[in-house]
């Protein structure tokens, strides 16, 4: 396996180049590289190494290269290995990068890195449902605490003023002074302790272990979890030594401590055990760190690396059961020793370890704990339990370390594996195990030689100048420690054999508090709060709608424009009724009736209210006409026209809507009219007040001076507001005739997909009965009544054809000088193309015309921005209009600008698009006779 | 002299024309039937045509003249249509 | 005069609010038509009022005396622009129609 | 006359624009060769964009102000490139690329004049971000909101039809909002050239200025709709997700306009002066809703796209709490997230598709709800080997996992260099010895909180879709649609590699734009092409 | 230049005050007539009072003032005049076709035969209200 | 070249009463109804033949005429209609002209006059359906139609 090989010889390399390191951390040395990133913010790509960061890599890399080893036959050929060693090499890389990381910033990259792979590692076997909750579980908890620690690290960034890890550690008077430290604290520490599995966080852990066996034994027991007693060692120069400290980080280690072995008793499943195991050393680790005293950091220190090197041990022993039998449920599992008589024996190593066995490095680390124990650090109850809690704690930790391996290789032979004939692994499987194993005994005989240089330049750069004296020997004397790792021997083992009935059969977890599980609770809070809440607020918060969504608009419209108003004190000028014209305010009023006639009609007689619309519009055109400007009135006029064709057109898809049935209307539904009826008052009253105001305040020293003066002498014209349009703000007319033409694509490629609902697919009522009256007579036929209908009128509307054609040129060539111009003139003209339809019927004026109406679209635009471009070559920027007199033989002098040019393209522009526009509604009339045809071919072979 | 009678005929001219339009729209908005209504539009395009030549009198300006044009000349495009509509039940076949 | 266009205005506004407001698409676009008659006057009104004055350069006639230009180009692109989305949103609202078999602005079939 | 790179400066408008003129001489069947015209017109973009980033960054004098027609500012209408306008264009040039990249595969031809649609949306978009002028603004508001409900619409079906017609509704009254706005204020200032009025501003009388604030405010409303603050933002998820991918991938710029524009205005108007911190509180109220209600939204959604709707919502409400502080530190690193969440949510709305390609929906429905109500798999037997993905599964799920990341504002992408660079400046180093205030700590709260919610939604959509489904058919994916994701996520990690330099622009943005008489001056004191000889034309206005 | 109307010889003022008065109040008339005539057949040749010479009223009185006032013969109302002859019958003829279509189809009884007894009567334009016309 | 001359002199015409006379304009009008005439042309209208074109202004002013007095009569009507002083009814008149030209004249003509109006048209049996406001001589609204329009318009479309 190529993968394993590569991945191997990775980790060794690293392990060596860690190594080849040490000359340099040695006596508070410290490395560092430092590589711009963001320098801006204090972000910087800085590596840096002391002696703490040392010891921590070569436990990394080399747990990381005794996992590989064993990986590499611990996996299945079956499993996607490549996948595999990748994600724990990246682990890895991740883990070294939080340890030797020299900005603080950098460092949570790190650690969130480490969440990201572990997650993806804990997934590795992601079709079995437990160890995707798991991961994610574990993502979901470490991720959240990454965040709290990015927080935590900003707030040390704003005491400190860099987050820089050298300046931060030298900066510890100063952080624990600030006002800030109380919440950097709580978020550096969230970050620590959700990562480390403290309690309340710790129930992530045991999920995890659905993960495979390698990635338990590196991440769970080595490393990862490490990684949050790392960082509280890490700052413990900077931050601890106050009360909040100490209660805080004391209160979670002490709990987790005592909880986590209790828990650990009453596990089912081997990796179970050993999880639970975990979370209770590393809450002795955090309970050492709280203390703040420097011989309890070492011995913190130290118990990292010797639980680091058993519980790695027997993760892999248990893997191995776990391989060989196919199960790791105590209950099924005994008397595994005559099968498995080497691996019993390196894991009977280990679990002695693990319960504090003296000449084994546990005993070591836990003796010191003890000490510290016993000590006084802070006047308090906390203070005062804690040799109890210990002893107890460690009592529990011997009950379940015998439990272990008693159970599972003493007694009987196994009778239910599900593999029943176990044997030993292969030789290099084995070998990881019983390097560590070498490891804990080497280290429990000799710890002065074999770890002591170590661990002192370790601890020389954490502590530094308040580096404490302690002795690494097994032995000394007979004291309180000693006698407290006694009581907890014996009692440990009474407590064992007391539980070991019940343990035997009992269900996975300790009583009354089984129940309880930590992972039930995340989940049911994680669905109730992400999901379920979410979904009732967001439908509480939120709409799907459209009215209510148009009623927020509406009113924040109406807020946005009084509101300001509201609060500066706006007084509006004395409302004047002199100089109204009364033929004007008359007809006003009458547009006022027509615009109340719409709305109320607007629901059931929809036709009556377009032509009530068409009224009002009628009235604004006049309002344009009474108040100077024609040329807005004569546009309007035309859309006017061409919109009510349109909805005609659109009216006859939309279904039948008679006023007969009257619903009987809820109580919410006439509120809601209601609040309608008063949003729509309030507005007209709001926008009529408004109006009034800016209409008599007198007019401002306005840009519009500028164009009356220089229309004429700059731009040819003497239609101000077309020389604007096509010359001073032709580019907003470009933009314009885009708008135009984009929405006439719209309209066209929607209505080729058009399908109208089911009972508009009939022909209309009118024409089946006239249709049916021409059948029924043997001297007409069909068709015969729509054209007597429109016999008089198409004659009158095709001789109109060429005259509207004569008017749409002289409403184009006057535009610059007089009302008019290329878009009223476009319009113009394609009413003269809609006539032509209205005649002759779609078939009859497509026969005639061959209207393309995409080609006109292209070539206005085309030459709208050419006539634009040309300015270039003179050197001119874009737009750049030029006009001059021509003389022209028998015409005379003629203005030619080139913004005439500009208006052709509108013109081709607007002609094109209202012509797609029309052309396409119109055809749906044709469509659905074919739709109609291959739908009664459809159901009569069906 | 000129200006008093002119003035005193264009205001009632064009009260005279409102009062017509108002009246067409008071059929618009009635009925009975369709064809009522559009008729009303019909009259009230009608009459605010004259209304804008009334107006150009009025002011003087023959500047308004296209756009009385235009309601002349198209006005009656849109009601053909609606009339289509109610005969046939579709504008374009 | 302003008073009577200020109150043109509101009146339009208040209809064309309480039209987009109702549940029917073809109410909806009435109303946003109503609302684009109310706007193209304000924006047109924001220039000062003036009647009868020359809409066009003449010579002789101080430019002054001129309405202001600007607010009706302004105008006029809005009515362009509001003419294009009447016409899409109408098609939208007939394939909307077409697809769900109501005219219900949310596509629901039974009237609330 | 700087020579012809003056004319640089339009070329994002008019490039699309003639490339959509001449799409339209091509029939509907030769689709191929519109295809390569479109696309080639995105890659000059990009080049030019990119051109115009260079010219902008770079330290010679660029004028960076076009004076359309050769009229003076306020006159005419110009186009102002700066900093800011030309890191808009280069990201939308860049997301243009990859969406049509990815349209090409298959969307391009579900639906008729996509390509042209598409450029025409392209010249909404420069245009709203290069001009200078208030109305001209409108105007390319109006030209990209038209495209957009074409391409929205694009490929029919009822879904997307009934949440067109509710975007296209509720843009038609923010339309009408925008013109009464801009007809406010070009009412009480007299002008409506961004520059001159951010000039005359000072010189309002009191009254006048009340008014002109009442426009402003309904102007805002506008841009607030487009930018999605709640509560005018419930269009946005379902449009967005009712969008074909490439159209939704273009899209996630179209919230960012909106966001720029008042960047813009607010920076420029009311900076300082007599309105200054106009509308600030709104800003930030808003964005907190906003933000809010994207985070819920973002937990409580089902489907793929809504929740990539709304974590537009959340990157909306960011910005606009951002905005709503108004401080030059927060706003370079807002500006940088704009960046980066813009390009995550386009590769993201683009990897849905391909990702919901092999999944039927009814499916994804069951499964959620399943997990809502407890028991979800928890009888499914326990399977000790692996499952080797496809290798298109595999992408798809690095490309997932890397949206995920982004989201989240997890390391090491640029989601995580953006919240940092704003949180830094609330918080830390940025904000050195001054202690958060109960603002900031709001503010940092709900970034770190929409964070976790996305954390918590991407990882159940993710399982679900990647884990939990393997019966599921492998989507047939074509490169050139996973090409241009890809693209987009690479971008985000230059994005991460390069923070430095990219930080350092959007400092130098904030810089100019915290001082407006910069751009006050190069807009009023732009000087037309004076006239040679020969030909009567236009000539220099006076101020 | 223009003249000021006060500058306009006093026939010509009155001359168009007549015309407008008689237009104006032709249309007025028809108005009135298109509202008060009780049947739709009835109604429709009111407000052809003001498309025939309440336009031809109103046209001369623009003609002879603006011919007057600026002193050449002004007469393009005349194509108003025109094209609102030849184009409102349109609108009037189409409408009474429809408005006799209806009342055949319902079976009202009162208009000239060509019934369509195939078909029930039945409600056929959704618009308007079945009980008067 | 020409395919509608009279249409062509009335769109020049036309022109030149929107701008005014100069040669210019005479000359873009030239083009222009030109222009507008080749659209004409394209539509392929039934082709009118005109006769005695020369008979058109007399029909003008029979119509000038009997319309001032019709508005006369139908004002009257109007304004004293509280009583039913009038008797409306339907008429129906066959036809002879088939000259679609013809026969919408003819319609402008009855339509535009107050007091009728054109109904309905049958090509089947070729008659009108008109209505008429004050109905009290069927026979003299026959003869009117019959002798003093169809006449003139089938000399006119010969
Ligand atoms: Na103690
Ligand atoms: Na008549």
């Amino acid at each position: 396996m190529l993968p394993s090989w590569v991945a191997g010889a990775t980790a060794l390399l690293s392990l060596l180049i860690i190594a080849a390191f040490y000359p340099s951390v040695t006596n508070g040395g410290v490395l560092r590289f430092e590589g711009t990133w963001l320098p801006q913010l204090g972000l910087n790509f800085t590596l840096r190494m002391d002696g703490f960061a040392w010891l921590f890599s070569m436990l990394i890399a080399g747990i990381g290269f005794l996992v590989v080893v064993y990986a590499r036959y611990y996996m299945s050929e079956d499993d996607p290995v490549p996948r595999f060693f990748s994600f724990l090499l990246a682990f890895m890389g991740a883990m070294l990068g939080i340890v030797i990381s020299g900005n603080v910033i950098l460092l949570s990259v790190f650690w969130e890195l480490t969440s990201i792979f572990s997650f993806l590692l804990i997934s590795y076997w992601h079709n079995n449902a437990a160890a995707r909750d798991g991961a994610r579980m574990a993502l979901t908890i470490t991720g959240i605490g990454g965040f709290c620690l990015l927080i935590g690290l900003l707030l040390l960034g704003n005491i400190v003023g860099s987050y820089d890890l050298d300046k931060i550690l030298v900066a510890g008077d100063v952080i624990r002074g600030h006002s800030l430290y109380v919440p950097a604290l709580v978020f550096i520490l969230l970050g620590a302790l959700t990562k480390s599995a403290q309690f309340p966080f710790h129930f992530w852990l045991p999920n995890a272990m659905a993960a495979p066996t390698p990635v338990s034994a590196f991440l769970h027991s080595a490393t990862m979890v490490k990684a949050g007693v790392f960082l509280l060692v890490r700052f413990w120069p900077a931050l601890s030594g106050t009360y909040e400290w100490f209660y805080l980080v004391g209160l979670a280690g002490i709990i987790t401590l005592v909880l986590g072995a209790y828990f650990a008793m009453f596990q089912q499943d081997l990796k179970g055990l050993l999880a639970y195991s975990t979370i209770s050393h590393l809450g002795l680790i955090t309970t050492l760190l709280s203390l703040g005293s420097p011989l309890a950091t070492v011995a913190a220190i130290f118990h990292m690396v010797n639980h680091a090197t058993f519980k790695a041990s027997l993760f892999m022993a248990a893997g191995i059961i776990d391989h060989e039998t196919g199960t790791r449920d105590m209950r099924r599992l005994s008397g595994l020793f005559r099968y498995l008589p080497i691996t019993g024996t390196l894991a009977m190593v280990a679990s002695a370890a693990m319960a504090g066995v003296p000449l084994l490095n546990g005993f070591l680390s836990k003796e010191m704990f003890f000490a510290e124990a016993v000590e006084t650090h802070a006047d308090s109850i906390l203070d005062r339990i804690l040799p109890y809690v210990a002893t107890l704690a460690s009592a529990f930790s011997v009950a379940y370390s015998l439990r272990f391996i008693h159970t599972v290789f003493f007694g009987p032979p196994p009778t239910d594996l599900p593999k029943p004939k176990p044997h030993e692994p292969p030789r290099w499987m084995r070998s990881p195990i019983e390097l560590l194993v070498v490891a804990c005994l080497i280290v429990g005989i000799i710890p002065a030689v074999s770890i002591g240089p170590f661990l002192h330049t370790a601890v020389v750069s954490v502590l530094g100048a308040d580096t404490p004296q302690y002795s690494l020997s097994i032995w000394h004397g007979v004291n309180l420690p000693l006698i407290m790792s006694a009581i907890a021997l014996v009692g440990g083992t009474l407590l064992y054999l007391s539980l070991r009935k019940y343990l035997a059969t009992c269900e996975d977890g300790p009583p009354i508090l089984r129940n309880l599980k930590g992972q039930r609770i995340f989940e049911r809070i994680l669905v109730e709060v992400s999901w379920r809440w979410a979904r009732t607020l967001e439908r509480r918060f939120g709409t799907r709608n459209l009215q209510p969504q148009l009623r927020w608009v509406v009113a924040t419209g109406f807020l946005a424009g009084l509101l300001p108003l509201y609060l500066s004190g706006f007084e509006t000028r004395e409302i004047a009724f002199s100089g109204i014209d009364p033929a004007f305010a008359a007809i006003w009023l009458l547009g006022i009736c027509l615009a109340f006639g719409t709305a109320y009609l607007a629901k059931y007689h929809r036709l009556a209210a377009l032509v009530m619309l068409g009224g009002v519009g009628l009235i604004v055109c006049i309002t344009f006409v009474w108040l100077s400007a024609p040329d807005l009135a004569i546009t309007q006029l035309l859309v006017e026209i061409v919109t009510t064709v349109l909805i005609l057109l659109g009216l006859r898809w939309l279904p039948k809507r008679t006023e007969g049935l009257v619903e009987a209307i809820s109580l919410r539904a006439r509120f809601r009219r209601f609040r309608d009826l008063a949003l729509a008052v309030v507005c007209g009253i709001g926008m009529s007040f408004i109006a009034y105001a800016v209409m008599t305040m007198p007019v401002p020293d306005a840009i519009a001076n500028y164009f009356l003066e220089n229309a004429y002498s700059q731009g040819g014209g003497r239609n101000v507001v077309n020389v604007i349009l096509v010359d001073f703000r032709g580019f907003d007319t470009l933009g314009e005739i885009a708008v135009l033409g984009v929405v006439a694509l719209t309209v066209f490629a929607l209505l080729r997909r058009f399908r109208p609902a089911d009972d508009s697919m009939d022909l209309p009522e009118q024409q089946r009965i006239q249709n049916s009256f021409d059948e029924d007579r043997p001297e007409r036929s069909a068709g015969d009544t729509v054209r007597d209908y429109l016999l008089v009128p198409s004659v009158i509307m095709t001789w109109l054809f060429p005259v509207i054609i004569t008017f749409a040129v002289y409403i184009f060539m006057r535009g610059h000088d007089m009302p008019g111009g290329g878009f009223s003139a476009g319009l113009t003209l394609s009413i003269a193309f809609l006539l032509q339809y209205l005649a002759g019927g779609t078939r009859w004026a497509e026969d005639r015309l061959r209207i393309l109406p995409l080609r006109w679209m292209g070539a206005g635009i085309l030459t709208a921005s050419a006539t634009g471009i040309g300015a270039w070559f003179f050197g001119y920027p874009f737009l750049t209009s030029h006009f001059q007199y021509v003389e022209l033989p028998l015409i005379g002098k003629m203005p030619a600008a080139t913004a005439l040019l500009f208006d052709l393209g509108v013109f081709s522009l607007v002609v094109g698009s209202t012509v797609l526009i029309l052309v396409a509604l119109a055809h749906q009339s044709i469509r659905i006779n074919r739709l109609r045809a291959i739908d009664a071919a459809r159901t009569e072979e069906g | 002299m000129s200006a008093i009678i002119l003035f005193t005929a264009v205001s009632i001219a064009q009260l005279m024309l409102a009062a017509a339009m108002a009246i067409a729209s008071v059929r618009m908005f009635r009925g009975p039937r369709a064809q009522d209504r559009i008729i009303g539009l019909d009259t009230l395009y009608i009459n605010a045509m004259l209304l804008l030549v009334t107006f150009g009198i009025g002011t003087g300006r023959v500047i308004y003249f296209e756009a009385a044009l235009v309601m002349g000349m198209l006005g009656f495009v849109a009601t053909v249509a609606l009339a289509k509509f109610l005969m046939r039940g579709e504008v374009i076949e | 005069m302003e008073l009577v266009l200020a109150t043109a205005i509101g009146v339009m506004t208040g209809c064309g609010v309480w039209l987009i407001l109702r549940p029917r698409t073809y109410q909806v676009i009435v109303g946003l038509s109503l609302l684009s008659y109310a706007v193209n006057l304000f924006i047109f009104g924001v220039g000062g009022v003036k009647t009868n004055v020359p809409p066009i350069l003449v010579d002789g006639v101080p430019n002054s005396t001129l309405a202001d230009p600007v607010p009706q180009a302004l105008v006029l692109t809005a009515i362009v622009i509001g003419f294009a989305t009447t016409a899409l949103f109408l098609v939208v609202l007939l394939a909307s129609r077409g697809l769900t078999g109501t005219d219900h602005v949310d596509g629901r079939n039974e009237p609330k | 006359m700087t020579g012809w790179s003056h004319h640089l400066i339009i070329a994002p408008i008019l490039v699309p624009l003639v490339v959509a003129a001449l799409l339209l001489f091509f029939d509907e069947r030769q689709r191929v060769v519109k295809a390569m015209i479109s696309l080639a017109s995105t890659l000059i973009l990009v080049a030019v964009s990119l051109a115009l980033l260079r010219i902008e960054s770079g330290p010679n004098d660029f004028d960076g102000v076009y004076l359309l027609g050769n009229w003076a500012a306020p006159f005419g209408i110009v186009l102002v490139l700066d900093a800011l306008s030309a890191l808009m264009l280069l990201l939308t040039a860049l997301l243009s690329v990859a969406a049509l990249v990815f349209s090409l595969a298959r969307w391009h031809a579900v639906g008729a004049h996509f390509h042209t649609m598409f450029q025409l949306l392209l010249v909404g978009l420069n245009g709203a971000f290069l001009t200078g002028d208030l109305f001209n603004l409108f105007v390319f508001f109006e030209v990209m909101l038209a495209a957009s409900y074409g391409l929205l619409l694009h490929g029919s079906g009822p879904l997307r039809v009934k949440a067109g017609m509710h975007y296209i509704a509720v843009n038609l009254a923010a339309a009408l909002l925008f013109l009464i706005g801009v007809s406010l204020i070009y009412g009480t200032a007299g002008t409506l050239n961004m520059a001159d009025l951010a000039a005359r501003i000072p010189d309002i009388e009191p009254d006048r200025r009340m008014l002109m604030e009442a426009g402003a405010g309904v102007l805002g409303i506008a841009f607030l709709i487009k930018a999605g603050m709640w509560p005018l933002c419930f269009w946005l998820p379902t449009a967005y997700s009712a969008a074909s991918a490439p159209v939704a991938g273009i899209f996630a710029i179209m919230s960012k306009l909106g966001i720029y524009i008042i960047l813009r205005l607010t920076m420029l108007l009311f900076g300082d002066g007599p309105s200054a911190g106009f509308g600030a509180d709104v800003l930030l109220y808003g964005g907190i809703a906003t933000i809010i209600f994207g985070t819920i939204g973002v937990l409580a959604s089902q489907a793929l796209g809504r929740l990539a709707g709304f974590s537009v919502l959340v990157s909306s409400g960011t910005l606009l709490m951002v905005l709503g502080i108004n401080d030059g530190a927060i706003s370079s690193g807002a500006l940088l997230y704009l960046v980066s969440s813009t390009l995550t949510i386009s590769a993201f709305f683009m990897l849905i598709e391909l990702v919901e390609r092999g999944q039927d929906a009814g499916a994804i429905v069951l499964a959620v709800t399943m997990e809502a109500y407890g028991d979800a798999d928890e009888d499914e037997p326990e399977e000790g080997e692996g499952v080797t993905m496809p290798g298109t599964m595999a992408i798809l799920g690095i490309c997932f996992a890397a949206c995920g990341i982004l989201l989240s504002g997890l390391p090491p992408l640029s989601g995580f260099i953006a919240k940092f660079a704003m949180l830094s400046a609330m918080m830390g180093t940025g904000a050195i010895g001054v202690p958060p205030t109960a603002t900031v700590w709001i503010l940092v709260t709900l970034v770190i909180l929409s964070g976790i919610a996305a954390l918590i939604s991407m990882t159940r959509a993710g399982i679900r879709t990647f884990w939990s489904s393997l019966e599921g058919t492998v989507p047939r994916v074509l490169v050139i649609e996973i090409v241009p994701v890809m693209f987009l996520l690479f971008l985000t990690l230059a994005l991460t590699v390069q923070a430095g330099p990219a930080m350092q622009y959007m400092d130098t943005t904030i810089r100019s734009l915290s001082n407006p008489r910069i751009y006050i001056d190069a807009v009023r004191n732009a000087a037309v092409v004076p006239d040679y000889d020969g030909v009567s034309s236009t000539n220099t206005g006076s101020n | 230049m223009m003249q000021s109307a006060a500058d306009m010889p006093v026939w010509a003022a009155i001359a168009v005050a007549f015309f407008l008065l008689i237009g104006s109040g032709l249309a007025l008339i028809g108005a009135i007539g298109f509202m008060r005539l009780p049947t739709f057949y009835e109604r429709i040749h009111a407000p052809t009072l003001g498309t025939s010479w309440g336009i031809g009223g109103i046209m001369l009185a623009s003609m002879i003032f603006f011919t007057v006032s600026s002193g050449r013969l002004v007469f393009h109302e005349l194509l108003i005049g025109i094209f609102v002859t030849v184009t409102t019958p349109i609108t009037f003829m189409l409408l009474a076709r429809a408005a006799l279509h209806r009342d055949r189809a319902e079976g009202n009884g009162n208009v000239p035969d060509k019934p369509n007894r195939s078909q029930p009567a039945r409600e056929v334009l959704g618009e308007s209200d079945p009980r008067r016309g | 070249m020409l395919p509608y001359p009279l249409l062509t002199l009335s769109l020049i015409l036309m022109w030149l009463l929107l701008n005014g006379f100069t040669p210019g304009h005479l000359v873009l009008g030239i083009l222009v109804a030109v222009f507008a005439s080749w659209a004409m042309a394209s539509l392929r209208p039934e082709k009118p033949k005109l006769a005695k074109w020369y008979l058109l202004p007399k029909l003008f002013g029979i119509v000038l005429y009997d319309i001032v007095k019709s508005n006369i009569a139908v004002a009257r009507i109007i304004l004293k209609s509280g009583r039913r002083s009038h008797n409306p009814g339907f008429l129906t008149v066959p036809l002879d002209i088939e000259n679609h030209t013809a026969i919408a004249v003819l319609a402008v003509v009855l339509t535009s006059t107050p007091g009728s109006a054109w109904l309905e048209y049958d090509s089947n049996d070729r008659t009108v359906l008109l209505h008429v406001l004050d109905l009290d001589n069927e026979a003299e609204w026959r003869d009117t139609i019959k002798n003093r329009y169809e006449k003139l318009l089938m000399e006119i479309f010969a």
